[in-house]
């Protein structure tokens, strides 16, 4: 289409989610996001520009913190990522084969996990991982394997990982649905061309399938990334704000509430707080940055 | 028109009393004016109270967290001050020190309740057992041994996982024996005494002793875990805050007893840990001052103070009129108060106003040294390092 | 697809992985559900036992069902739930829309910006965002948290929308060009149609945060009137004790009505609808 | 020996019967054309013979093997779809070796298949586009050169050559057929194209509705078609028919007789009114109303012939065909 | 008047070009047909003219607006596409009708024309149906409806026919051909199909390489072909060329002889070894070697020659045409 005249219909199109966005998302986070640039001083803000920033990463005090926090986030991405994801698209993969019978039931039963609130989620999996209250310990004793268990959430070794496998069986559902909606979406014909060519199965799968999915699987990617270095509910319904033991489950997300809106008797520093929302903002939109513009740019997508 | 005053709370538990007692004893005296009790998850509270502060969106009457949280609401031109009402001198010093700026010249809530910590005992399992109350340190540790040798109990419910218990119910529970008391947390306030002073260090290196006779897997035990090993009848000893008494009396199907923090050696002076903990403060913003004002000093009066004190036991009311106690366990606990020395938890005025917060830091200390992570000496010099980082009388 | 193209065997492994996960995704449900039937007690004494004539207590839910109004604050879950869905599909599709399908000037950039909102947690703006609803009189009013929720669920919607929009055929776009309709009625009758499962995906993976969430509803919409479920079932989180019978069983039920959201969305996960469409 | 065979095949989709009793054996070697009209079942006819549906009732026969549990890529064969169906994120290359490099051929090998099909099909110059930025007839000549190469023992083509000029599918043809020749193998070929179809066929087969009409070498369905159906359908322009009143037969009776038997002559039976006159460059087409029909007379080369003038008609009436109302072939 | 002016149209997809200069004027209510090999650039004209593509370089005038900056929908035409692109969650009356309901026009009115279109495209019994539940043929066929039942003053065919079998495309023709009159409409039209070609166009557009080779009647481009390419490329079987001197002729020139115009000629001056004799049923083409060169002889009617044998060919010297080294036309 020629761009002779003005298209307005793009900025139609736009305009409704630019608008409400930017009112109800945007400008309270920037205004929020400021105060990064600002510190309290017996009830007056002064401007202190990037001070807040040098607290944060060189101020011992802080950065410890920081550095654990990021760490932690790291490895509990890289849970996810490795478990998580291929599990969510083998899922899928399995689910979206046609002649499966009780397909719904089971995308539905698989997706029950993800529906669920923290609340429950954290009270199930304490309760399951309880030493005290015997189902994980009598369920490894019924497997022979009773001398595996340990108290899990409680050593500094284990607690992280668990953690992030409580949330990988939790939210498992959503790489699931959404590679479902992506496999669902390749044309039956183009497989069935491929069952003529021998190719079928897993072969299909990796050689026909899977390069179409290829940019949801970016997505879910993408997705992942994002929603772990924000994530924070779970560890906080889990462990509390402290993120114990020893804030070894500690990640961005738990640092930044603790500090943004204090715990306890700790009192919440917003000039603090958004410094760390700001460093998270940043470390994730480099994150996003390199996605959109070295990866989806350069990824090719196929019209179905 | 009747002015409907809305308060702020974190106390979910305590909604039904609102609804059921409090509210109609007040709206029954006092026509004009309706409250409602709109509790807030306890977790949030802080945060979400600032944030409705801050954006002018917050009730006329604000529960008050002790101590700095509230101070800092103070400071913010928050809450109101209250110095001049009248029902104000129906509180001792001590009790309004929890919610008066550091000079002592304002008071902005009114207090409400604190609660003291000390152990609940399961009595049968004492009974079985064949074990004595104990009053001292030595006793104390021979009836967690006894126990672990019957077997039948886990001599004492207390889990690492959430850090606090281990730090409220452990350190600040025994602690004020060996730093005696009010004594030893001004001395620290002011800086002649450091935390990496022995009587400081030595609460982490009973606690440490403590480990062998929780239950297995303690590291991942909660609060509430706890709780219910106790009230299940599966333990014998629950390191307490007075504020269990109503939950249990519900739940557990046994007869149940209370000590004190055991002393060192038999004819010590006790100390016990009396928190000032709950006030009740007017939100500088409300468009119904005199209502608020109103309510306030009913709060203030022996009348709430004799049904929330009863209504609630385990939380004492502050007022200077004496309220009669119906409950056994509770009247156990508030006894200590003529036999002991009372302070309050070491880590609430003043020293947790910096960063590192030393109460947080305390916890995961506490839960370290149970967990026998760090020796009691580490725990000081890092706690130590952490105040001096920040508190100039600590430099 | 028919017999010729199905093993058995493959068919046999692929029911046995389905089931195993199905049994490690419902497990913890099944406990929470079984727990919701039983006195505390027995669920801390017996946590995987079923209920029994001992210990089977409606305590829970009679403890819910007396506490508050459960069915108003269901009611308003539902309407803040599927009014901020409706925003969300609508609004963000159409941006989606434009960003997939036009290529304008900024189009990245653009993409970028309604992308940043998901890389700060929204709560940290709540100040603002309450004393904008303050401001507007919308504070206690449902419609603050559909417009909250509304922006808060765009980005994603956006993201996941224009990629899957990216892959509607040109051709048939193209058809509809001709055929002289409008770029607005391309959008209506035949993109959105043919992304399908992609907005059944949006939906549900917004609708989730939605009805669990605790926080804006705890800052927006308090009172009594508009409380909703999540928030009328926080009242059993107590600061020492918690209800646990009433926190599980109010959960429980809790659950339903977003499973049932979702068997009605996932029904929208149709396969081959785009077949038959170009050679 | 049977390379293919059909017993009693039928298939519905729902309620809607697309196939009924087809009953077909194909030799090993044997190159086998289907036709009939838009929609009759050719295309659902091979998917049934790949696979790719279950037959509601019937056998499919490869080899001396009943296939009906067997799947496609067991199936030993090869597929050109009617809509392509071509790899959207493969290049042509990889299109066309995908296949072969599942099968384990060794590299050169494929190397050397792919560049003989793309030579054959001149498709050299497009060997690394991606099927999206091809012509529709590229594509197509993708599809076949993806069948190809994997040289199987039976193809099956769905109007493998619809979308390509005159002269690039005449020369696929050819190159068809040697391919045929040369591999020994069997081919079920869909076409809509007459010249095809008699050219490229050992064996016709007419489907109408689901059903076989009729099968033969293709000289025998044209000048032998056993009902008035396969007469009309082969044979461009298609065969006229008239009562057979017309040309003094019985009434009962219709008559057929090709465009190209028809001629002009002074002496003709036949009044003809000349409505429309094609002209094809090789051929002249006149369509022609003889008393309330409308008939076709094709002429041989060119000619300058006005429409609305009369024309007298003879025929070759050795020629003419037959049917009794039923359809059927009836003996004059 | 002219209906569309295509001026100095080029086109470029990244570094290809596939569209060079074209000129074209079509007058309104003229049936032009484009023809040209597979990947000559057919379709991206067509996509240039429905706006759908931008051309690189040039204009585009429909009536008497340059449309360049106009939208597709803007811009009054009706398209088939060769890929259909049928509207996959729509029926086949849906899809008929879209477009009318966009356009406003009255209910009944719509169903009348879609009932129409339907008739005349034998698609009466499809239209509860879904794209994906129709045969290959019943989709084309739902792609020209969608075009038709607009009734626009200019459309643009795509290998309309290409699926289709040969009664119905004969039929489908006539119809179009029909429309054509009533409507006044200006037709675009491209096929590979010689027969439409010289019985649909009042003029054809020869292309080649994305450059237009020749314009004019089909008469004239069948009978004068400015060069050898475009000779060739009309007729089918194509012309037959020799080096003329094997005719006795400028050894520098090669001579045109379509195979119809060569017969079997006892005292025919060429030596002919047939190679392969294909009986199409109303004809019989003889392939043949005339010393290294292959010839194709078109015979009328059915002959009974066999393979291998030899024949004598004469031919119509008349019909001859000269072409010289660059593929001009030679005056002999
Ligand atoms: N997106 C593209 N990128 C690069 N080249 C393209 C693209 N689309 C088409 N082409 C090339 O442009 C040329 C013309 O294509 P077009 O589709 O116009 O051919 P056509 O004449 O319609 O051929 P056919 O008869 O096979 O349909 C072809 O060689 C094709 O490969
Ligand atoms: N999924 C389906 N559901 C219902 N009917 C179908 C389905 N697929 C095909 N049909 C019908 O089956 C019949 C045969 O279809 P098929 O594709 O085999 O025809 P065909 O002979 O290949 O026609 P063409 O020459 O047009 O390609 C058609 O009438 C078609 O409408
Ligand atoms: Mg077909
Ligand atoms: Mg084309």
């Amino acid at each position: 289409m020629q761009a002779h005249r003005f298209r307005w219909h793009i900025v139609v199109f736009l305009a409704p989610a630019v608008l409400v966005y930017s009112a109800v998302m945007i400008f309270p986070l920037a205004n929020t996001l400021r105060l990064a640039l600002y510190n309290e001083i017996d009830q007056v803000r002064v401007f202190v520009g990037l001070d807040n920033f040098r607290t944060l990463f060189f101020d011992p005090l802080w950065s410890d913190q920081f550095w654990n926090a990021l760490g932690n986030n790291f490895w509990f991405f890289c849970v996810h990522m490795l478990v998580q994801n291929p599990i969510g698209v083998a899922l899928a993969a399995i689910l979206s084969h046609p002649k499966l019978r009780f397909a719904a039931l089971y995308r539905s039963a698989i997706f029950i996990p993800t529906i669920l609130s923290f609340v429950i989620v954290g009270f199930a999996w304490k309760l399951i991982l309880s030493p005290i209250w015997g189902i994980a310990p009598s369920m490894l004793d019924f497997v022979g394997l009773k001398s595996l268990f340990a108290p899990w959430l409680g050593k500094e070794a284990y607690a992280l990982t668990t953690l992030a496998l409580v949330s990988v069986w939790q939210f498992v559902g959503i790489p699931m649905m959404l590679i479902y909606a992506a496999l669902l979406s390749i044309p039956e014909e183009i497989l069935e061309a491929g069952e003529i060519d021998g190719i079928t199965g897993i072969s299909a799968f990796w050689k026909i399938k899977l390069p179409l999915i290829l940019p949801s699987i970016g997505i879910i990617s993408i997705l992942t990334f994002v929603g772990n270095f924000n994530a924070f509910d779970l560890i906080y319904a889990v462990q509390g704000a402290l993120a114990g033991p020893d804030f070894s489950t500690d990640i961005l997300g738990t640092f930044l509430y603790r500090t943004f809106f204090g715990f306890q008797l700790q009192l919440g520093d917003p000039s603090m707080g958004s410094t760390i929302a700001g460093a998270m903002f940043a470390i994730i939109l480099i994150g996003v940055c390199i996605y959109l513009f070295a990866i989806q740019t350069r990824m090719r997508r196929y019209q179905l | 028109a009747d002015v409907t005053l809305t308060i702020e709370s974190w106390r979910n538990d305590d909604l039904k009393l609102w609804q059921e007692k409090i509210i109609p004893a007040f709206e029954a005296s006092h026509d004009g004016i309706k409250i409602k009790f709109s509790p807030t998850a306890p977790a949030e509270y802080n945060a979400i109270l600032n944030s409705k502060l801050d954006a002018g969106s917050a009730g006329d009457i604000i529960t008050c967290r002790p101590f700095d949280a509230s101070l800092a609401l103070y400071d913010a031109g928050h809450l109101t001050d209250l110095s001049d009402m009248e029902a104000m001198s129906n509180f001792t010093d001590v009790a309004k020190s929890a919610w008066q700026t550091d000079d002592g010249s304002a008071s902005f809530c009114v207090p409400m309740a604190s609660v003291i910590h000390g152990f609940i005992y399961n009595k049968d399992a004492f009974k079985e057992v064949g074990v004595k109350v104990p009053t001292t340190e030595e006793e104390f540790f021979a009836v967690l041994e006894a126990f672990k040798a019957d077997g039948n109990y886990i001599p004492m419910a207390m889990g690492t996982n959430d850090q606090w218990e281990a730090a409220t119910m452990g350190y600040q529970n025994i602690g004020p024996t060996y730093w005696k008391g009010e004594e030893g947390r001004l001395a620290l306030i002011k800086g002649d005494q450091k935390l990496t002073d022995p009587q400081w260090v030595a609460p982490y290196a009973t606690l440490a002793k403590w480990a062998a006779y929780l239950g297995d897997g303690f590291e991942a035990q909660t609060y509430p875990d706890s709780q219910n090993l106790f009230t299940l009848g599966r333990a014998a000893i629950y390191p307490a805050g007075s504020w269990e008494i109503s939950g249990f009396n519900t739940q557990a199907d046994f007869e149940m007893g209370a000590f004190k923090p055991p002393v060192l050696k038999a004819g010590d002076t006790c100390y016990i840990s009396d928190h000032t903990d709950i006030g009740i403060g007017m939100n500088a913003k409300t468009a119904n001052p005199e209502a608020a004002k109103t309510f306030l000093s009913w709060v203030a009066s022996p009348e709430f103070a004799s049904i929330f004190g009863n209504a609630l036991p385990g939380f004492f009311p502050l007022s200077k009129t004496p309220v009669e106690m119906a409950d056994p366990l509770a009247k156990e606990f508030i006894s200590w108060r003529s036999e002991c020395e009372p302070t309050i938890r070491s880590t609430y005025q003043i020293l947790s106003r910096g960063t590192p917060n030393l109460e947080n830091d305390t916890w995961g200390a506490s839960a370290a040294a149970i967990k026998g992570t760090s020796t009691p000496e580490e725990l000081g010099k890092k706690l130590q390092e952490g105040l001096a980082s920040w508190y100039a009388p600590q430099k | 697809m028919n017999k010729a193209r199905s093993s058995p065997i493959s068919a046999f492994a692929m029911h046995g992985a389905l089931i195993l996960y199905t049994l490690i995704a419902l497990f913890p449900v099944f406990v929470i559900l079984i727990n919701s039937f039983k006195t505390r007690k027995a669920i801390f004494r017996e946590p995987l036992s079923m209920p029994n004539a001992d210990s089977f207590s409606l305590i829970g839910y009679e403890t819910v069902m007396k506490q508050g109004d459960f069915f108003l604050y269901f009611q308003n879950s539902m309407i803040v739930t599927v009014g901020s869905l409706f925003f969300i599909l609508l609004f963000g599709a159409m941006a989606a829309y434009a960003l997939s399908e036009y290529r304008f000037k900024g189009n990245t950039l653009m993409g970028l910006y309604l992308a940043l909102g998901i890389m700060i947690p929204i709560r940290i703006g709540t100040v603002a965002i309450l004393e904008m609803m303050v401001a507007t009189g919308l504070v206690n009013n449902l419609w603050s948290l559909i417009l909250v929720y509304t922006a808060q669920g765009l980005p994603l919607a956006i993201f996941i929308l224009s990629e899957f929009m990216r892959q509607v055929s040109d051709d048939l776009k193209n058809a509809a060009r001709v055929d002289g309709l409008s770029e607005y009625t391309i959008f209506g009758r035949i993109v959105l149609p043919l992304v399908r499962p992609a907005m059944a995906t949006v939906a549900v993976f917004n609708m989730i945060p939605i009805w669990n969430d605790l926080w804006f509803p705890l800052i927006l919409t308090p009172a009594e009137e508009t409380k909703t479920l999540t928030l009328g079932s926080q009242v059993f989180i107590g600061q020492f004790v918690t209800d646990w019978n009433a926190v599980l069983s109010a959960l429980s039920m809790a659950i339903l009505p977003v499973l049932i959201l979702y068997v009605i969305f996932s029904r929208q996960l149709i396969r081959g609808i785009t077949s038959g469409a170009v050679k | 020996m049977t390379a293919l065979a059909l017993k009693k095949i039928s298939k519905s989709f729902d309620k809607t019967q697309v196939l009924k009793d087809i009953d077909i054996e194909v030799n090993e070697g044997e190159f086998v054309v289907f036709v009939g009209p838009s929609g009759c079942g050719k295309s659902t006819l091979l998917r049934v013979v790949a696979g790719l549906e279950d037959a509601s009732a019937g056998e499919v026969w490869i080899g001396d093997q009943c296939v009906n549990p067997i799947p496609p890529s067991k199936r030993g064969i090869a597929m050109v779809f009617q809509s392509y169906a071509l790899y959207p994120h493969l290049n042509v290359s990889k299109n066309m070796s995908l296949a072969l490099k599942q099968e384990g051929i060794p590299k050169d090998e494929i190397a050397e298949r792919v560049a003989e099909a793309s030579r054959m099909l001149k498709l050299d110059g497009y060997l690394e586009r991606y099927p999206s930025e091809l012509s529709g007839g590229q594509r197509q000549r993708v599809a076949i050169g993806r069948a190809i190469v994997r040289k199987p023992k039976l193809f099956l083509l769905d109007e493998p050559l619809s979308n390509l000029d005159a002269a690039l599918r005449m020369n696929t043809r050819v190159e068809l057929a040697n391919l045929h020749k040369q591999l020994k193998a069997t081919m079920i070929y869909v076409t809509h194209d007459q010249t095809e179809a008699m050219t490229l066929a050992d064996k016709i087969v007419v489907l109408r509705d689901g059903q076989v009409e009729q099968i033969g070498s293709p000289m025998e369905l044209y000048n032998n078609p056993v009902n008035q159906f396969v007469a009309g359908f082969l044979g461009s322009p298609a065969m006229n028919f008239l009562p057979a009143d017309i040309i003094g037969k019985d009434a009962s009776l219709s008559v057929g007789i090709r465009p190209e038997d028809l001629f002009l002559a002074d002496d003709g039976p036949l009044l003809a009114d000349v409505t429309h006159v094609e002209h094809l460059g090789g051929d002249t087409n006149l369509i022609a109303t003889v008393g309330e029909y409308n008939m076709t007379v094709r002429l041989f080369g060119q000619h300058d012939i006005e429409p609305d003038q009369q024309v007298k008609l003879g025929f070759d009436a050795a020629k003419a065909l037959y049917f009794s109302a039923d359809g059927l072939r009836a003996s004059s």
